[in-house]
């Protein structure tokens, strides 16, 4: 057991494991020992699939600031146990189950599908393992399913999209209408829209959808022109955007309603819009050009070890890590010391090269939501569009 | 299809009794881990009452076995399991029906194809709609396990233990029950179906209503394994019913064996073996998923336990446009 | 004469621009073997089919004890006590033959709420099975697959089938083609054996055997019926030397 | 319900269902010639949107794509009938739902292994990028333009070919009564070979049409082969015009649907299904249904 330990678990150990494994379901659990040895953490993200590339740089920042502690947290050596969960939430549930159970994961750190990080939202509310989420952006996480080991470090899907809509209703526009994927992200940006757009005083007078992931807008854009508007307010992200912004400029709408968005709509998409997407204005807690020190620094560091150029994505992965390393230095290690660990985690100010947030009573960042302008392959930070935004956190009850 | 011998009931209960006794010699992993296999071989076994049992090949029975744990879901939080497996029996045995009514007006690949259209009908209603918590699945509390005012507290440890144990008995019992009922004449009828429709409307049997009882009962049943499912995962989201999983039912029916009713358990046993010996070797599991189909399909048409006997199968005679559609 | 256990009025199937039967009125009663001859093509077995309720007809009605039986699908036919033959055999070939013969014999035991009893237990079919086979003479072959069945043994379980569901009606779609002479002189026999309590329709291609047990003879030729009588009058009736006998016997 | 808007949705439903046809047409027809179902027939349709999408990136040119979705699509249409579907014609139900899924998660992994699992969108010929306005205030690109007058090029090009050559009467005649092949003397083997290759061309050739207007995907085709299933049983057996019908009146209900019953919008398709096989269980099409 204490070989097994120390040396990293081998994917294909399954053997070895499963006799170590009865070996610990024979003894009783001995917290002595599990704080000598290195420290488990899972990395549930897609390393595979659409998101495969989101997840790699998550990753890579990851490591990059455990890096950059020497490896340690709170004393003790950090062992990171990559696991790649496709993107598929049908395996959702068996793949968190190998992290905790076969590979014996203290902490969890993941993912990017909303679908996906349910299965790990489940696990840290079962079974008490402390859990940060470095993109999915499922409102519920940090509402109504809110644990005290669940924390985030990204967005809920409601903030770019409030962000957007308060910035477009302070601006003058009254009516817009609200394009998306029907399905919870798209459906919780959209309510984040129109709460926006009301504190700014317009309107969303209608909303268009259509099922997930289909791609067949005609229908959908041949109604925008009969309806009036002043703006029209979209979540789409990846190809499902591209694809949406190349149409809608072919349909001829984009000179006569202005298309905006919650950020994803603008990001790492770019290239394939071209021009299409020139001036599309969208809403997100990071942009380029955004400038500070951490986040100059940050880029420069990444751009060294990664050999890639940092996105909104690397310092999601990158606070995880952060935050996850103050919470572990208050417990000096002792990762079983879950209130004090969670509690230090709670009250952290991370440092992020998007700018310092603090967490809201929820575990969800408090963070400035900026208004960006896509000009030349670039989301230029033009300004903010709603500062210090927290989500409301509506129904979340710690227990 | 046949039911196995006194010698094949004998195996089968040292293999449950195995199973019974994992938590002692496997760890919790695999213990989790023979859990899925579990449900997923009730799952199997219900298809095998549509597929082996009467000759229905249907893509859509996932649609039951999600329905069955979204019921789960939909229903009030607490209750006992007593009250909550019925009722994911009765909601999926409610969808099934008129499913099946629509799609018995067709045989063969029509069958195949309406049963395909409705269960993604089905699914895109999870995933597309609010009913059911959208396309990333929700949360759902275990139903109590409480009987007669006896309460049954699980501590967090024990959990898979008991869960192991219940999926065994729920198998258990599915699998007696199915066993029992091809001895019936419900049972003799849907045997001669599977053989000989026609001759079996020439001799009196109203082939049609025998089917859809089948399928109704096949749809409740997968409908409990959907139940056990959601009790086992406490998580369910819209894959669950996609025609996928209908597939990799199949694909356990065939690994088994199509003539026995122990078959999709063996094949259930294989499946979810096969799948975690595929993520330990390769990152690729639908390459190892897809060559192993094909090997079976191509080398091995009678199954890995060859049990497929040859005079129990019928070729299709029926030229298919005849048999598209029922006079 | 017996009052008709089973009667066509004016039947008539078209496929597409041909008509296969033509207004054909028929009937069948307990105790007299009724034969249809003609030749090939003249509508015979879609005659067979019409009253057994494969076929749906284009015009005309069945009537089955007297009630209208019309478009009845062939399993309420069955169980009203219309039992059948099929021209190309058609048994289940997978399972023995007495389990064919129970499966038969079971469809009457069959009602809703019966059909979760254990088929061990129900002595009335097993006994039924056994009964019919036993008249067919197929007893000794009861543990046979039926796949692995002679031609001439797989004739005789198509009649044990229909037999076995106790029926009033007995539609023989050819029983003895393709037998043997001696094999079809016993047959011809029970055949006529079977008439005395049966009303049985044989279709026929054996001149011999149909003139040496039926009652009435219908001639079809081109879907309508050319003749109808005792065999002695069909066999001096010059309309059909000229139709259909003048060649073939 | 303004009357431009929806002139512009009925045309919508029409390019949509005209790429409906082409799928479906082979699939009723590989369907009601061999008698086997042909569950990777969706997966053909991925294979020819990321061959387009292969072909732009490397050439930057998409019109080369169609031809060689067609040739390709031939060959590999023949290559897959001559070394595994011919095995299956007189094998189970379940054997043939396996053998197909199987090609479908192989397909999908080989598509994986080449290109990788990004959703890429597919630009349009250059020549095509521009709009034309059909309603005073809303515009439809001219490729899809394009891609409704090819797809109607192609449904009468095959109306041509099965009406009046010999192999197409062949081939009708084994649709709709595939014991005829036989006793006509036909060469069964060819004929299986030949519907085979057009139907997997077709499948591929709808992909790479297709690309540029639904960007290409992992599993793409799975949606298009369900709404082709739901087509072909409103449309009837075999029957290459209930095909064409049927994916047309799918087409509409779908795309209307969408627009102005949003609520339903998956639905509608299914809910026409279920009217159809309550109906006429044979399909809206069927010749002497």
């Amino acid at each position: 057991m204490r070989d097994s330990a120390n040396t990293p678990v081998p994917r294909r150990g399954l053997v070895a494991l499963a006799g170590a494994a009865v070996l610990a379901e024979a003894l009783p659990p001995r917290p002595a020992l599990a704080q000598g040895g290195p420290l488990r953490v899972g990395l549930m993200l897609p390393f595979s699939g659409t998101f495969a590339a989101l997840g790699e740089n998550i990753a890579a920042a990851f490591e990059m600031h455990l890096a950059e502690r020497g490896g340690r947290m709170g004393g003790r050596p950090v062992q990171i146990i990559r696991l790649d969960d496709e993107s598929n939430p049908a395996n959702a549930v068996q793949n968190v189950n190998r992290l905790v159970s076969r590979d014996r994961a203290e902490a969890l750190v993941g993912t990017v599908h909303s679908g996906v990080v349910m299965a790990l939202v489940q696990a840290a509310r079962e079974r008490g393992v402390p859990l940060i989420i470095p993109n999915a952006g499922n409102v519920a996480a940090t509402r109504e399913l809110c644990s005290p080991t669940v924390f985030r470090t990204s967005f809920s899907n409601w903030q770019p999209a409030y962000g957007m809509g308060l910035a477009l209703g302070k601006q003058g526009a009254k009516r817009a209408a609200w394009v998306t994927w029907d399905y919870a992200a798209g459906n919780e940006a959209g309510e984040g829209f129109r709460q926006g757009l009301a504190a700014g005083g317009g309107e969303v007078v209608r909303e268009l959808k259509l099922p997930f992931p289909e791609t067949n807008f005609q229908p959908l854009l041949a109604q925008i022109p009969g309806l009036s508007l002043d703006a029209v307010g979209s979540f789409f992200a990846g190809g499902g955007a591209v694809q949406f912004v190349r149409e809608y400029a072919a349909a001829g709408l984009k000179e006569r309603v202005p298309l905006c968005g919650s950020g994803f709509l603008t990001e790492g998409t770019l290239q394939a819009q071209g021009a299409a997407a020139e001036g599309i204005r969208t809403a997100l807690h990071y942009g380029d050009g955004l400038d500070n020190p951490k986040n100059t620094a940050f880029r420069r560091a990444f751009r060294e070890r990664a050999n890639r150029d940092a996105d909104v994505y690397a310092v999601q992965g990158y606070d995880a890590a952060q935050l996850l390393g103050i919470g572990l230095d208050a417990v000096r290690g002792d990762i079983s010391a879950e209130k004090e660990l969670t509690r230090a985690m709670r009250g952290a100010r991370v440092d992020s090269p998007r700018g310092a947030f603090t967490l809201s009573p929820s575990h969800n960042p408090v963070q400035n939501i900026y208004l960006r302008e896509a000009r030349s392959g670039e989301n230029r930070v033009v300004g903010v569009a709603a500062e210090a935004l927290a989500d409301p956190g509506t129904g979340c009850r710690m227990s | 299809m046949i039911v196995a011998s006194r010698a094949g009931h004998a195996a089968l209960a040292l293999a449950a009794l195995a199973v019974a006794l994992m938590p002692l010699w496997a760890s919790g992993y695999h213990v989790q881990l023979a859990s899925t296999a579990l449900v997923a071989a009730m799952f199997a076994l219900s298809l095998q009452l549509l597929v082996g049992a009467a000759g229905m090949v249907s893509l859509g029975h996932a649609a039951f076995f999600g329905i069955g744990a979204y019921a789960v879901h939909l229903l009030p939080a607490g209750l006992s399991i007593l009250f909550t497996l019925p009722a994911s029996a009765l909601l999926a045995a409610a969808a099934a029906l008129p499913v099946g009514a629509l799609s018995l007006r067709t045989r063969g690949f029509f069958f195949l194809m309406t049963t395909l259209a409705f269960g993604q009908m089905l699914f895109f209603l999870f995933h597309d709609t609010p009913l059911g918590g959208g396309k990333d699945g929700v949360f759902v509390s275990r139903p109590a396990l409480e009987a007669f005012g006896f309460a049954f507290e699980v501590p967090r440890r024990s959990r898979p233990t008991v869960l192991l144990l219940l999926n065994l008995g729920v198998l258990a019992a599915m699998y007696a029950g199915l066993a029992a009922l091809m001895g019936t004449l419900f049972g003799h009828a849907l045997r001669g179906i599977r053989e000989n429709e026609d001759r079996m409307r020439a001799l009196g049997y109203d082939t049609r209503r025998v089917k859809l009882a089948a399928f109704v009962l096949a749809g409740a049943l997968a409908g409990v394994a959907g139940h056990m499912s959601a009790m086992t995962e406490a998580f369910v989201n819209p894959e669950l019913l996609g025609w996928h999983r209908s597939a990799e039912g199949l694909l356990m029916i065939l690994l088994g064996g199509l003539g026995a009713l122990h078959g999709p358990i063996l094949g259930a046993a294989a499946f979810v073996g096969l799948g975690e010996a595929a993520t330990l070797l390769t990152e690729r599991r639908r390459l190892v998923e897809g060559l192993v189909i094909l090997a079976v399909v191509l080398v091995l048409p009678r199954g890995l336990a060859g049990l497929r006997l040859g005079l129990l199968r019928r070729r299709e005679p029926a030229p298919v446009a005849a048999a598209a559609a029922e006079p | 004469m017996n009052p008709a256990a089973l009667e066509a009025v004016g039947l008539t199937r078209r496929f597409g621009g041909l008509t296969a039967v033509s207004d054909v009125s028929l009937r069948l009663s307990v105790g007299e073997l009724h034969a249809v001859i003609g030749p090939n093509g003249a509508g015979k077995s879609t005659l067979v089919n019409l009253l057994s309720g494969e076929l749906r007809p284009s015009a005309g009605s069945v009537r089955l004890g007297g009630a209208d039986a019309t478009g009845w699908p062939p399993w309420r036919l069955a169980q009203g006590g219309v039992g059948r033959s099929f021209q190309r055999t058609n048994v289940l070939r997978g399972m023995t033959v007495f389990e064919n013969a129970r499966l038969a014999a079971q469809s009457r035991a069959f009602g809703l709420s019966r059909w979760l009893r254990a088929a061990a237990a129900e002595a009335g079919p097993i006994a039924g099975a056994r009964a019919a086979l036993a008249r067919v003479g197929l007893s000794e072959a009861e543990g046979a697959v039926a796949g692995t069945l002679s031609h001439g043994q797989l004739r005789l379980l198509e009649i044990a089938m229909a037999l076995a569901t106790a029926p009033t009606v007995l539609l023989l779609d050819e029983p003895l083609a393709g037998m043997g002479p001696e094999e079809g002189e016993r047959l011809a026999a029970l055949l006529k054996a079977l008439s005395r309590d049966h009303a049985l329709l044989l279709i026929e291609h054996d001149m011999d055997v149909v003139f040496a047990v039926a009652d009435t003879l219908t001639v079809m030729v081109d879907g309508q019926v050319l003749e109808r009588g005792p065999p002695d009058r069909i066999r001096a009736s010059a309309a059909v030397r000229e139709a259909y006998l003048g060649h073939e016997v | 319900m303004d009357v431009s808007g929806l002139l512009a949705q009925v045309l919508n439903g029409l390019q949509y269902g005209l790429l409906l046809f082409l799928i479906s047409s082979g699939l009723t027809l590989v369907f009601g010639v061999m008698g086997v179902i042909n569950l990777a027939h969706g997966s053909l349709f991925m294979i020819g949107a990321y061959a387009a999408f292969a072909i732009t990136r490397l050439t930057g040119a998409l019109w080369l794509a169609l031809p060689a979705a067609v040739a390709g699509g031939l060959l590999f249409g023949a290559l897959l009938e001559r070394v595994l579907f011919r095995r299956f014609y007189r094998r189970e139900h379940l054997d043939q739902v396996l053998l197909t899924f199987a090609l479908i998660l192989l397909f999908e992994e080989a598509r994986s292994a080449l290109l990788g699992n990004d959703f890429h969108s597919v630009p349009a010929p250059a020549v095509l990028d521009f709009s034309v306005p059909v309603t005073a205030a809303f515009s439809y690109s001219a490729y899809r333009l394009a891609v409704l007058a090819v797809c109607l090029l192609v449904a009468v090009l095959m109306f041509l070919g099965i009406e009046r050559t010999r192999l197409g009467s062949a081939v009708r005649a084994a649709a709709e009564k595939p014991e005829m092949v036989e006793l006509l003397g036909l060469d069964a083997r060819r004929i299986h070979m030949v519907v085979f290759a057009v139907g997997t061309a077709l499948a591929m050739l709808a992909g790479a049409l297709a690309a540029p207007l639904q960007s290409v995907y992992p599993n793409m085709g799975d949606g298009f082969l369900i709404v082709s299933f739901v087509v072909v049983v409103v449309g009837g057996v075999g029957s290459v015009a209930g095909a064409f019908w049927g994916a047309l009146l799918i087409g509409l209900v779908d795309t209307l649907g969408k627009a102005y019953v949003p609520g339903a919008a998956g639905l509608a398709v299914y809910v026409l299904m279920a009217a159809v096989l309550l109906w006429r269980p044979g399909g809206l099409f069927a010749r002497g249904a």
